[in-house]
């Protein structure tokens, strides 16, 4: 008997049905992976489970009883519980009280901090990772954060874990953890659902595969029966076959960007690299190298010493202001903390970073804006229901076509993308290595920071390692493979690494 | 038989004792005369500060007046909406705070109390009682009726042997004055007589010289006549000798010859000076009004 | 495309959310004209709504300052004591008898007041961005400042107009009219039009809602956040500028006590008129609906003779919450 | 493992990062001690110093409730108009003569005045929470409704304790001291004690700092938002009572103007403690700190001989400026 099942489950925001009539189950030591593109209704199922929302139409069972779940509260008293998609924890709050936030280990009067500490500390390792479970949640990097949140979900009493993209912002060193940590508690008898758009991550752990679309259940398969690429077909409606544009490295072109014993002090120490003109430069690194930290200390948003040279003049860049005039757009990694407005519409946000190209006199020509938004909506396939939406209301991968928009709308010659890809669909996903090669081969020259190798080795001509902050290596050609960037990454033989 | 008139006060909010007192006795006074003469109307408004009142003087204006009876809480910037009212051909009786410039093209009638005889009387008294006291002195808030009596208190002592230690800002509230007047026992050693020219304030000065148990002091003079101190007088109290008078009352005295204007037919016009007269053990009798809030 | 439909209706519904919330105020408003009908007869006097509205013009355009200050997340409580220091400078130079002549030493003054008002803003914009010292605070202290010096400047006393023939030169400033309306209501319709076109239609207006909606992406678009927030504090010292401008034609003369605790009345109006005070919205012609509120239900106050003059501080006070509430029950029913 | 050294070294340095913000004011408090020594030889008697610690009392204990507020993301403007609404009516029920033995007469309006400050903040919490409105206008509003009713209870007067039997009982209250230590100052170390206790090392006060840091946060995990916003409020209610009581035995009376501008002096005395405006952070001792510092920076202008009266204020706004910039570059330093 499934340990939790939707029967006939739909959900209406408004009068309009994002999932229509959804029914599935997960079993006792079941991994049961739902995937599906941005927008598909995967994380609204998930949180109708979990008792976050409440479904306008169908039931759900608990070990075969029909139960009304009255809020995530209700839903972790009866052993469910929800890995957030987004990071839901407290900044100022240390690791372990978000850890045990609203469920705090007391000694008498007192909360028990000792106690927490130590329990945050062996959760968090378990996970795989060292963090200090008395620094403040504000100052981990995203990864972190997400690690930290697992491990908050994973101290309460449960029989059922969703997992919604848990692996989006983590490398493959700390994924492998987590789908070892998933494995044991699958030996344990819990069932879990699992989302995430990394397909053969969920070929590797899924029991059971099913696919959403358009908020309707459209298959259930066996993972045995799957490969990624039919998940991918599935989901898409059509073949995806390429995933990888085709790329023709020229021989020798002159450097755009030459990055000379660049430091960002307590991030990034005497970082050397060379970007040349038309090239796709990737940087491959563990959660935590600094590469984040030297990009920002490039584009002049951290402060930063060394040497700087665009297209052979010497440069320093005090602020964004100064590298966009330059030529050089950063597009970075937290998209909705730093990328966009969330609360403002489709168009103000396009043009935030280039609005001297839309004056009018003193005025603003909001008819040349809204052309623009026109314009980069076909241009990016950037998917809007309304022109005047605010851009929190578009999925996550047309967030992130809308960010590239709009810092494109800047006309930079050298692009900077810190990742490109996190929490993309596969179908997005190959749109925007499209886009990534079509800026290359308008001559264009563009940085990819990413935590997916795959992705890496798949569109870059050569890939630059970090590791603490130093550049460590640089691989191409045929050393271009996940193993030679995991020995830099790392710093130990791939044996080990595994 | 009687006629119909309109009588518009306006004066400040209770802000402090002396203000509360000025309210109250605006309030009962309006009573009385509306009783006296069954055709008069009289609205009495209270404003928090200058600009505030400025505009009651035009909400005034707007419910038709026949005169109005005004004591500014702060005179200079009320002088242009005065004399919008008054070019309406209003007769405006002011109280108390003089502006700058006080002649007839502001008002028909100015009732006083004297401003600078208060600070004149305390100087005076403190130079014939303790010719070589040292006097450490707390003043009102920053604005100029408080100037005019810090300038009277100068005059007075002028020649004399009595030194003032300090002057600070207690901005006419218990509080303040107690914080000061801790400051000044910490700071002087020895202080003959504080002159903190306001009943209020010395309520925070005879708490703070008790609390330090201080016996140099000899006494303190405060101003205005609250039933408090004028108690503490009439009780012979050491430290509170004597208070000068400068009484709230006087609105009502101004709101009486205002009406007697139209009621009595005899031309009020002119300046009416209230003495600021020291209140003695002897004569404090007279001055003592207990259910008056001040 | 079910997705894009939902989204839709999304947005459609949040529009019309914005829209009852950019009327809440209004409807405010309209609200106490009709409690002020009731009040007194003379209320809805042409004569009684003209004096309120010309004397809402001194909260009202510096509540349009405040209005830029809040969009861009930052505040200011000094404007009441900036007020009172601007102005007195003003008086002081005009007194000096530094120009013989009336008319140019009127207009030297008028120049120099808009410059003080803005080197006072400029003061406000650096130590809370250069210094980084939080808004809050950093104003408190130079609240603390300009009302200081303003007590100094006048040692006390009151700080009054002297010259008669600037006096009467400067008088239809505040106590003029053209075409039948008062000078100080065109002052706050011109105001609050420039305010509306600057924050609404031009760059720096784009720039200064988006540093109040998320700093990081701001700052991150390029936009050089530092200077957007110092501006905005400066067009707050213009808008005082303003203000004193026509305060100094209206009372003649400043004091220590001058503009005590405006700060809270402009502050209180911007709020009232639908601008959150996180930072992010600006609205501007709400702002001024704020504070005709205000105004009016001092109005209804001095006018209405059933209420206690004690009493008075205590029904602004809850009126202040009912118009609040008003609002709220009207969004949230839309 | 290079990566696991590379975060312990990052992290250590964030935590003496944290340290040095908490140690600031402390600083900027010694730096004024040694200013003051200069200032005038008496100020660091031990007199000076008492007097001074006590009658931070009122702000001091008033801010310790602010900080709870503050911490969970919110503000009280109305706590100076409270403590003069609540201490008025314990007053005047101790001036009814409704029980006749004193100190049974003296406990009841001990007790009463306690269940009025917390009906205060219980009334600022719902209107916030319930009612939705910005705490910044929902206070401002009782403020002006606090102070208004005291107004009209004193009818403008001062309301002044009678009963001489129970000044003479309630005195040591203010005036007294054990072993040698003011009762007010006791009065402080224990609220503070008991509001760090409760902020640090209760469920209730981890709670607080998580819907200050993030509410929606807070709201997943299960904490009923609403209810912990509504008891700051209490709470800060409860520190406004216990203030009055050390207020009432000091002068025995109260009128309109008691506790004017309290409420922006407490809310200094928490930012310069170190507890950022937004939320999410709260740090008690760093309060007193700070209430310390507002207090001692009026006790060195009083002493010091060469500051005009009427520049006091500007130079006290100074000082805060001041304050501020110390405590920021400390923490920039390290
Ligand atoms: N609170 C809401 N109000 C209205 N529409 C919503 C709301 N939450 C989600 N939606 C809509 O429901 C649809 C499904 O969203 P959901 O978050 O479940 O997608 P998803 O499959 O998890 O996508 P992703 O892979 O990007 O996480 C989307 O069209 C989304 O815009
Ligand atoms: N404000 C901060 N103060 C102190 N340490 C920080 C702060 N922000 C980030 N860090 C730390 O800096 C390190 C590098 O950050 P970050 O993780 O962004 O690097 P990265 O190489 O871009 O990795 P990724 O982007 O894959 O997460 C991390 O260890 C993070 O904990
Ligand atoms: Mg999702
Ligand atoms: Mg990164």
């Amino acid at each position: 008997m499934p340990l939790l099942e939707a029967v006939g489950l739909s959900k209406s925001f408004g009068p309009v049905e994002v999932l229509k009539e959804v029914s599935l189950g997960v079993n006792p030591g079941e991994v049961h992976a739902i995937i599906g593109e941005n927008g598909a209704g995967k994380s609204t199922l998930m949180k109708l489970l979990s008792g976050h929302l409440q479904p306008t139409r169908g039931e759900m069972r608990i070990g075969g009883e029909t139960v009304a779940l009255t809020g995530p509260v209700d839903a972790e008293r009866r052993g469910i519980v929800l890995v957030h998609q987004e990071i839901l924890l407290a900044p100022d709050l240390t690791v372990a009280q978000n850890v045990y936030l609203g469920r705090e280990l007391r000694k008498g009067l007192t909360v028990d901090d000792r106690a927490m500490n130590a329990g945050a500390r062996q959760a968090v390792r378990d996970l795989g990772a060292d963090i200090d479970p008395q620094v403040v949640v504000g100052r981990l990097s995203i990864a972190q954060r997400q690690l930290v949140q697992i491990a908050r979900v994973l101290l309460v009493p449960h029989h059922v874990v969703i997992f919604d993209e848990p692996t989006a912002s983590l490398t493959p060193i700390e994924t492998e953890a987590l789908l070892k940590v998933i494995a044991a508690i699958r030996a344990k008898g819990v069932g879990v659902f699992y989302i995430s758009h990394r397909l053969p991550e969920v070929k590797e752990i899924a029991d059971k595969v099913s696919v959403l679309r358009d908020g309707r259940l459209v298959a259930s398969h066996p993972a045995s029966t799957l490969e990624p690429v039919d998940m991918a077909r599935l989901m898409v409606g059509r073949d995806v076959a390429k995933l990888y544009p085709d790329r023709h490295a020229e021989a020798t072109r002159e450097a755009v960007l030459e990055v000379e014993d660049f430091s960002v002090p307590g991030f990034a120490q005497n970082a050397s690299f060379t970007l040349r003109k038309g090239e796709i430069l990737g940087f491959a690194g563990l959660v935590g190298a600094g590469r984040t930290e030297l990009m920002e200390g490039i584009v002049g948003l951290r402060p930063g010493r060394g040497g700087l040279r665009v297209n052979g003049a010497a440069a320093h860049f005090p602020n964004v202001d100064a590298s966009l005039k330059a030529g050089i757009a950063y597009l970075s990694e937290d998209r909705k903390g730093k990328g966009l407005l969330l609360a403002e519409e489709l168009s103000i946000n396009l043009t935030l970073a280039s609005l001297h190209k839309f004056q009018r006199g003193l005025q603003i020509d909001r008819a040349r804006e809204r052309a623009a938004l026109n314009k980069a909506i076909g241009e990016f396939d950037i998917r809007a229901g309304r022109k005047d939406m605010l851009a929190g209301q578009l999925s996550g991968g047309n967030q992130q076509k809308l960010l590239l928009a709009k810092m494109m709308m800047t006309d930079p010659g050298i692009i900077i993308i810190d990742e490109p890809t996190r929490g993309i669909d596969i179908g997005t996903k190959q749109q925007i290595y499209k886009f990534i090669a079509e800026l290359a081969a308008e001559g264009r020259s563009i940085i990819v920071v990413s935590s997916e190798m795959q992705e890496l080795i798949g569109i870059c001509d050569r890939i630059v390692v970090m590791r603490a902050g130093h550049v460590v290596g640089e691989v191409s050609g045929e050393h271009m493979n996940e193993n030679e960037i995991v020995v830099l990454a790392t710093g130990v033989k791939s044996a080990e690494a595994a | 038989q009687d006629k119909k008139v309109t009588i518009g006060v306006s004066i400040p909010a209770a802000d402090h004792g002396w203000t509360a007192g000025v309210v109250y006795h605006a309030e009962r006074t309006a009573k009385l005369l509306m009783e006296e003469h069954p055709g008069l109307n009289v609205i009495v408004k209270t404003s928090p500060d200058p600009a505030s009142q400025a505009n009651a003087l035009q909400d005034l204006a707007i419910q038709g007046i026949d005169a109005l009876v005004i004591l500014p809480s702060d005179p200079d910037p009320l002088v242009n909406a005065i004399k919008e009212v008054k070019d309406k051909g209003t007769f405006v009786t002011l109280v108390d705070r003089a502006p700058s410039n006080n002649d007839n093209s502001v008002r028909d009638l100015y009732v006083a109390g004297n401003n600078p005889a208060l600070g004149a009387v305390a100087g005076q008294y403190i130079k014939d009682n303790t010719p070589d006291a040292e006097v450490v002195v707390i003043r009102g808030l920053p604005i100029p009726i408080d100037q005019q009596r810090q300038d009277g208190f100068d005059k007075a002592i002028e020649g004399s042997n009595v030194k003032v230690l300090e002057k600070q800002f207690g901005n006419w509230n218990r509080d303040d004055a107690f914080k000061v007047m801790q400051d000044y026992l910490t700071k002087y050693p020895k202080i003959d007589v504080v002159w903190c020219q306001d009943d209020d304030m010395a309520v925070g000065v005879l708490q703070a010289i008790e609390q330090a148990k201080r016996t140099d002091i000899q006494y303190v003079i405060a101003g205005a006549g609250s039933k408090d101190m004028i108690k503490k007088v009439m009780d012979g109290d050491k430290l509170i000798p004597v208070d000068v008078l400068y009484p709230p009352a006087m609105v009502g005295t101004a709101m009486e010859l205002t009406a007697a204007g139209f009621y009595d037919q005899v031309p009020v016009r002119g300046e009416y000076i209230l003495d600021a007269t020291l209140i003695t053990k002897d004569n404090a009798e007279s001055f003592y009004f207990p259910d008056s809030p001040f | 495309m079910t997705d894009i439909a939902a989204t839709n209706e999304k947005v459609r519904k949040s529009w019309k959310d914005i829209d009852l919330r950019a009327v809440a105020p209004f409807v405010a408003l309209a609200l106490l004209l009709v409690l002020g009908a009731f009040a007194n007869p003379n209320f809805l006097s042409i004569d009684n709504l003209l004096n309120v509205a010309t004397r809402s013009a001194f909260i009202a355009i510096i509540a349009v300052g405040a209005t830029f200050v809040i969009a861009a997340g930052g505040l200011d409580l000094s404007v009441g004591s900036m007020v009172a220091f601007v102005a007195s400078l003003a008086i002081l130079f005009m007194n000096s008898g530094a120009i013989a002549d009336s008319s140019i030493m009127l207009a030297t003054a008028l120049g120099l007041t808009i410059a003080m008002g803005a080197a006072c803003g400029l003061a406000n914009g650096l130590i809370t961005t250069a210094w980084r010292i939080e808004p809050f605070i950093a104003t408190l202290g130079t609240m603390g400042i300009y009302r200081g010096l303003t007590t100094w400047l006048s040692q006390g006393g009151a700080i009054t107009l002297r010259e008669p023939e600037i006096q009467t030169l400067y008088r239809p400033a505040y106590f003029g009219s053209v075409l039948g309306v008062p000078v100080p209501i065109i002052a706050i319709l011109v105001t609050a039009a420039i305010g509306a076109f600057v924050l609404h239609r031009t760059r720096y207006g784009r720039h200064v809602l988006a540093v109040g909606s998320n700093e990081d992406v701001a700052r991150y678009s390029g936009i050089p956040v530092e200077r957007v927030r110092t501006i905005t504090y400066i067009i707050q010292g213009l808008c005082v500028a303003v203000a004193c401008l026509l305060y100094i034609p209206r009372l003649g003369s400043t004091s220590a006590t001058t503009g005590l605790m405006w700060e809270l009345q402009a502050i209180t109006a911007v709020v009232i008129g639908g601008t959150a005070l996180r930072g992010g919205v600006g609205r501007i012609w709400g702002t001024v609906c704020g504070a005709f509120i205000l105004e009016i239900v001092g109005n209804i106050m001095l006018l209405s003779n059933f209420i206690s003059e004690y009493l008075i501080v205590a029904i602004q006070g809850a009126i202040i919450i009912i118009a609040m509430l008003v609002q709220r029950s009207l969004v949230r029913k839309s």
